[in-house]
């Protein structure tokens, strides 16, 4: 029986393009206060923009407040319920936050404003700092990557200066081989490429973990540069090996990199530092809950350990005794130098800092707990009904698959867009990719009991379906909007912009 | 802790209901010797109150917040409308994820692909994607994809792009077999004259010039093509301050292969250099080969429209090591201010927040040369940026400026180029009024008689 | 066809009461941080609480957030489009208002603070007093009121002072006849109830006008102390003789009361103190834009005569030659006295203050004239197709009746609902009283020629739909969440708050 | 003008399409003779930009809104969390009307139906109505009330309710045949004794007291109820911290028969006075006689739960000037507000800063009556607020404490009560730290010293 949802109506909407109606305007601007010089001696007529910026929209307020709200009751939301996305930790996302970030003497700063008239904002920096040092246990931090892939990239970059300084170039040309999982995610591999490294893959055993005998024997070559893990990996399952397997990469000369996207499973329970892992990135937008705003932003501070705190991104936020307290360095030559422009993306840092204190170190523990717990209480419920391919305990999430369904012919995508009938955003989906028809569920410490019962009675009730009526699976989901679309159309003749009917084409001549 | 729904009580019972006898149980799995012992030491927790007070007092000491500004260089101060802000802080938008599933995400890919659609419009060129994360890393993954289009290694880049891009594309590219040269701008006019790009040659990727350049030069963007273009190289033009696509010729009418922008200037606020959102705009034949999300129109079985993520085959998560790019998370939301920004303003807003900038910014460089001691030491038009030459050290002089008056009166260039000790970055945008403007020259004045 | 909405999941959600959770917190305070006193030594037992507030709901920020974003989900609003019901001006709500509403300055200021510490809050309400005054030709004005209602009281309090110091007490007593048209809205007689009148009953012509020959032979009686008039009317009518109504009036020693909720008809187009009104309220949540709130608040300016001045309520806002230049003025003995503690809904003056200066004299006019051409857009549009009662052109608002479709069986509240399946806020029904089966019908100047053909073409099709299936229309709406409610049922046996099931019913002993 | 959606030109080819000439010819049913000539006399339009800036500039003015405050008497500074302000900031919420249409208004409507049982469980008692304008209007309302229950004439008020509302309630009942009388509350102890009620008869409708009264001391509820009782007349009792819910009886366990509260103190904030919520409670028995709206429980023809507003024949737009009620618009959002408020706080967080506002006030009161000079003049029991006696013009103390030290230290009786020259009331909050009270009896002693 669904019980979240029914239906009701919906506002249709347009594209604003659709909308637009010559003459209108929704902009508002005060009078031009300086003599006006003719345009012709500020820019050379051939530089001047000729097209009237024509196929922009012209539209009131009163219009755009309508588009975007209206299209926006399309979305679900974390505010809606449970978005139980595997590796995604969609948590709740504070108002007391949002807030924080919008005070003005944060907002209205320029990142090039002088250091000594932008203590505060340097202070949010070096206490968030600080923090998170202390909960991977790594001392080493630079806030500068702007999201996950790229703190992967940093890191990368990171253990390969260090190899360049402590090998020397030749020797350490030698060592281009960063080994991954078969399991991670694909911005591992993709960030090892970004940064020079080949990948070779190491298997997982039956269990889910990583197979140590194929690492030794992958080590063995003599060219790793370093190993990739996520833990808890992307199964949900602590790499309980963990020390072993450092020490592996360890004495065959390379670094052990720890994609911390899993992190909520161990915040205030667990270290990555104590457990040999040399450098790791964080999602702020994950364990630490900024929001995921419909594809970011992000944040993904790189943590390492002394030894390859010479080589984090410049410049680096730091304390001097003196005033002023705090202070931009770019004194570091062997820094693999910047990734971005400015310091990272700071309205995350100043959210993920509200979000530890509002936690405290209590509740920083307290939130890890409660969603171990969530994950577990989901994995009991579901494993009558689905099949789950891994026996051990999972942390945070847990993979499931569609095994026993797909003798129906009903498979995970269908079980995921029945889900929406139900009312719940689906799980992750087909990640990771070793496990065929893969559930990856993670709750999240956000949601309660009753609507964990509600999500496991969904599930329970599409799996009778799949069996009484696999029909009614395969042509899920039956309530919304829009039904699936035709991906595959899409991506063969991509229509990626609005324009114009030929009608009015010429109104944007210059565009195509 | 109020953001966790299930009571301790409720949590027991959990627990109980699974078997498992503590919490602390549910962690057997990582080894006892790897479990922390002790609590974190990170502070107690603070109640709303505290929490609040507590950033209150340090947004206090960011000064430069307060102060009347003309500060440039790759990050403006223009106004943003009051609904920007309201709209992006709808939860339907700001708390949803990447639209993976279309069914219930359609709010979040319709915002996309205006704002594809809106990017296109102001580059003129054919397609652009989701977003990037900034103007800066844009520019390193343009020059990257050059490499994959063209299948050639040297990269050259005018000495007058923002010195941290340029910084950031050293780092992206260093590993990358791609070798990174600079081409000087002219001391003369302050843009990059086609011919300072020595070095040009049928193994040459990409040139890469941005414009209005980092001395906020219009550099000749068509005759740069032209150059490139000759010996099978792209056009890669790069854009800090995006309000300059309402006045100056869009880089796609004057042949550029690959446009990057930073979009911060369309309604999203300063905050200390982040979050911004980065354009990349491109032509349709490279579709395949752009870096990041694309959405696309698609139908289903009823024939109703609708929007899905597209041609993912380039993304990281299919193609792994050999994806266009690493990048998975980007700005959505930040472009989504972006979009609602230049819908709000349209065309006859875009148009004349450049008008304002640029008369504002002109009638500033035409007082401040007048004031003795000043002068502008580049003869190439510019938008709404231009450097000043000081009678001396311009870092003592903007900071007495700041201190004694409480403007902030522009970049000292010598944070990058200890050649130019005497020079500073100045910026207006339509939120100076004149009487900001008159102060600023006033103090300039005062300050060095 | 319905082009303006399709069906989508709807989120449910229970009664926060049967979300709750004992032990469940959302709150979060600071530590006490003084020495605590046994509480007996401040309050004696038995003046203190002893059901710990038993039946209250215990449950987490994230539960309060899900909770109120999921019911929000099942309102219509304006943002959502068009809201035409006819007298309420429901048009589009500013951003930038709630935004200067919530400036710190105005937010956090206490009512009571000194007047040398609050003068940025009086000089608000001085001046919007002078524009206010301006748009009505009338030159005394008390915000205090609370709403239309409000203001009506305080309107009629002013005549009734201003006839007892006139004629003085006796002679006044013979005059307490309060006339109203019988298209006047209910808050009018109830308001004359109020100050103590009794109310005659205007005829209204089959014009739509007031009746003036039976106006005269009311006035004849001789006791009448005055008129309560809308214009234009609740038919949508500008009461074209409105100056030889205030004569008749006048000349009978009555006095002219203007309700002013259809003031989105006149501003900037005509005055009432120009026509001869004496005293009128204005609906700053209709005219000026304050947000309606799902019923409030609201406020109801009272503007005046220079002769009616003496009678406003206390305190009134002044200028002093010196400073500081705004104080309160309670020195007026003839005074009605207060109608509320303090100075009224100081927050919607605000927000009204922004929509003048933001509009400016050209976009107050603008306004109207667009808001009328919308209604007249509507009324040419749909007269082929229902009965327009009255032949006079309408102003902002038009009337239509049931006429035609009655003979079917389908009654107004029938389109109504049918409208919201075409997804539409449904117009006024059955107001004004006089019309029978009224469909009021105001569309204001917050809403494109797109979306007034779409709610044209919708009524058109409900036209033909009562037609050619009136059970389609009679069972209306199909497409919501839930249909129409048993209302009869609801005022039989009121359930008029949640109370827990019977088993725990010993923990809210107290309540009932 | 950005608001309106249809440009010039819509309009035009939208009079062509109706047939009417010109703009001006909308108006033609206005006579010529009484429409304006010329433009209003009201500024231009302004921008966004100027607008704010004007209204921040005013705000500036606003010393008090930045100052140590303990102010109370009717209006009280307490936390309000984060996302109540958030969630009436739904346009879902904030741009709905009065909930007619139930079909697509259950949002509004199940908030209101919530909002009236958190009343009945605060005040105790059996139903509420959806809200009055604030707690003066609503006493006022309840006055009326008593007489339409008893159709007795008579009405005898505490002299110790707030002097604003027995302000509007004279008002209010001028016209209605109503003689409102006063009982004074004891000197000594700051209550009103039940034998003040001299003129108690079987002519008395109602007998109203407010507790904690406007000096802050708790009356005995129980003691008036049943004196009131006693001659057929019903108790009416008024609060105007309703925070004290948390910590004292509630009216309904003490034998109120209505009780009507001001609802600020539930997040609402202060406003310069305004939008407040007047709560309304009282006995099932007088459902068909409270004033205002009304939200109960109903069904569909399916089963399905909803709500609606009902007993609409008690209301003005049924019974026209037989109604209950003038009232129409209510206060809606300030009552979401507050439900908003007391659903977050939850029960023990009621508790909590009911306990914490009356910790800190003893606190405070103690450390005053410690400095030479000061004593309190009152012996009742008080909640937050209480009355302290100086040594001299407290206005002009509390002047130099604002203008010296910036602290507002509390209201001096003088503005309602000429014959209390020395005395003042403080109110204290959980928003008020120590050190904040500590500042209060340092600056009391130094500026008497
Ligand atoms: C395991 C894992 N690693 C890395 C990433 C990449 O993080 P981001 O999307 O912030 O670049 C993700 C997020 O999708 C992830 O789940
Ligand atoms: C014509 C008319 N008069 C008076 C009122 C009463 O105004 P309020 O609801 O603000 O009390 C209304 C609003 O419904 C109205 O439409």
């Amino acid at each position: 029986m669904i019980t979240k949802v029914t239906t009701h109506i919906s506002p249709n909407e347009q594209l604003i393009f659709e909308r637009s109606q010559p003459g209108r305007a929704g902009f508002s601007l005060p009078p031009l206060d300086v003599d006006e010089t003719p345009l012709e001696e500020i820019i050379p007529r051939e530089f001047q923009r000729d097209d009237a910026l024509a196929g922009m929209p012209e539209v009131s307020e009163v219009d755009v407040i309508r588009h975007f709200t209206r299209i926006s009751t399309w979305n679900y939301s974390i505010d809606l319920g449970m978005y139980p996305l595997g590796s995604c930790t969609m948590k709740y996302n504070s108002r007391l936050n949002e807030k924080v970030a919008r005070i003005a003497g944060f907002a209205n700063l320029h990142p090039l404003a002088a250091e000594a008239e932008a203590q505060g904002a340097l202070e949010v920096i070096y206490e968030l700092q600080q923090h998170l040092a202390e909960i991977t246990g790594l001392p080493g931090i630079s806030l500068q990557p702007a999201a996950g892939a790229h703190g992967e990239m940093t890191g990368i970059m990171i253990i390969r200066a260090f190899i360049d300084a402590r090998d020397g170039k030749e020797k350490s040309a030698q060592r281009r081989t960063m080994l991954i999982p078969d399991s991670a995610h694909g911005t591992n591999p993709a960030s090892a490429h970004l940064s020079g490294f080949t990948v070779k893959t190491i298997k997982s055993t039956a269990e889910g973990l990583t197979d140590l005998d194929h690492l030794r024997e992958l080590c063995a070559h003599g060219n790793v540069a370093g190993l990739m893990l996520t833990n808890p990996n992307t199964l949900g399952l602590f790499e309980r090996n963990i020390r072993e397997i450092c020490d592996i990469v360890h004495d065959a000369g390379g670094l052990v990199y720890m994609d911390g996207a899993n992190m909520n499973a161990l915040v205030g329970v667990a270290r990555p530092g104590d457990m040999g892992v040399d450098v790791i990135h964080l999602n702020l937008h994950k364990t630490f809950s900024t929001p995921h705003g419909g594809g970011g932003p992000g944040s993904g501070p790189c943590c390492c350990t002394k030894e390859l705190e010479p080589f984090l991104p410049v410049p680096r936020v730091v304390t001097t005794g003196t005033y002023p307290i705090f202070k931009l360095d770019f004194n570091y030559p062997q820094s693999i130098g910047r990734v971005k422009a400015f310091y990272g993306n700071y309205g995350m840092m100043l959210r993920a800092l509200a979000y530890i204190l509002t936690h405290g170190r209590d509740g920083l523990r307290e939130a890890t707990e409660a969603a171990v717990l969530n994950a577990r209480y989901i994995a009991h419920g579901l494993v009558s009904d689905y099949e789950k391919p891994f026996a051990g305990a999972p942390m945070h999430e847990v993979v499931f698959t569609d095994k026993r369904q797909a003798r129906k012919g009903v498979h995970t995508l269908d079980i995921a867009k029945r889900l929406i009938d139900y009312g719940f955003h689906p799980m992750t989906i087909y990640f990771p990719l070793i496990v065929s028809g893969a559930m990856l569920i993670e709750p999240t410490e956000s949601v309660g009991h009753q609507e964990l019962d509600q999500f496991i009675e969904a599930m329970r009730a599409i799996a009778q379906e799949a069996l009484e009526d696999p029909e009614l699976v395969l042509n899920a989901p039956h309530s919304t909007r829009i039904g699936r679309l035709d991906e595959a159309a899409a991506a063969r003749k991509p229509v990626l912009r609005w324009k114009p009917a030929p009608a009015e084409s010429h109104a944007t001549a210059t565009q195509s | 802790m109020r953001y966790i729904p299930n009571s301790p009580d409720e949590r027991a019972e959990m627990l109980r209901q699974i078997g498992v006898d503590s919490i602390e149980n549910l962690f057997d799995s990582i080894p006892e010797g790897l479990r922390l012992r002790g609590p974190l030491a990170v502070p107690a927790a603070l109640s709303e109150l505290e929490l609040l007070k507590k950033f209150d007092a340090m947004a206090v000491h960011n000064e430069a917040a307060r102060r009347i500004s003309f500060l440039g260089g790759g990050a403006y101060s223009h106004y943003s409308p009051t609904i920007v802000d309201h709209l992006i802080s709808r939860s339907e938008f700001f708390t949803a994820y990447t639209p993976y599933q279309p069914e219930i995400s359609q709010g979040t890919l319709q915002a996309i692909f205006e704002f594809q659609t809106l990017v296109c419009q102001l580059t003129g060129m054919d397609i652009a994607n989701a977003s990037m994360y900034d103007g800066s890393t844009a520019m390193a993954e343009a020059v990257l994809m050059a490499e994959r289009v063209t299948r050639r290694s040297k990269v050259i880049a005018s000495s007058a792009i923002h010195p941290e891009y340029l910084q950031v594309a050293h780092t992206y590219v260093q590993h990358a077999g791609i070798e990174l040269q600079h081409s000087a701008y002219s001391t003369e006019t302050g843009a990059t004259p086609a011919d300072s790009f020595t070095g040009l040659d049928d193994k040459t990727a990409a040139v890469v010039v941005q414009s209005p350049n980092f001395l906020g030069c219009v550099e000749d963007v068509q005759a740069l093509a032209d150059k490139a273009h000759a010996v099978g190289a792209l056009l890669i033009v790069v854009v800090t301050e995006a309000i300059s696509f309402g006045l100056l010729k869009p880089p796609g009418a004057c042949g550029a292969d690959i446009v990057v922008a930073e979009g911060q200037s369309f309604g999203v606020p300063l905050s200390f250099g982040g979050p911004y959102v980065g354009l990349f705009a491109t032509r349709e034949k490279y579709a395949r080969q752009i870096p990041g999300r694309l959405v696309g129109e698609a139908f289903d079985a009823k024939g109703r429209r609708g929007y899905v993520l597209t041609l993912a085959t380039r993304e990281q998560h299919i193609r792994r090591e050999k994806a266009t790019s690493n990048i998975c998370t980007n700005e959505g939301l930040i472009a989504l201010a972006a979009t609602i920004y230049l819908e709000t303003m349209g065309p006859r807003g875009i148009e004349e927040v450049a008008k304002q900038c640029a008369q504002k910014a002109h009638y500033a460089a035409r007082r401040i040369s007048e004031v003795e001691g000043f002068s502008l030491p580049f003869s190439a038009p510019f938008f709404n940026e231009f450097v000043v030459s000081g009678p001396g050290e311009a870092a003592s002089v903007l900071a007495r400026l700041a201190s004694e008056r409480g403007i902030d009166g522009g970049i000292a260039l010598s944070r990058y180029d200890p050649r130019r000790p005497n020079d500073f970055l100045v910026c207006v945008t339509e939120t100076n009024t004149r009487e900001q403007i008159d102060q600023l020259v006033e103090g300039l004045n005062a300050l060095t008689r």
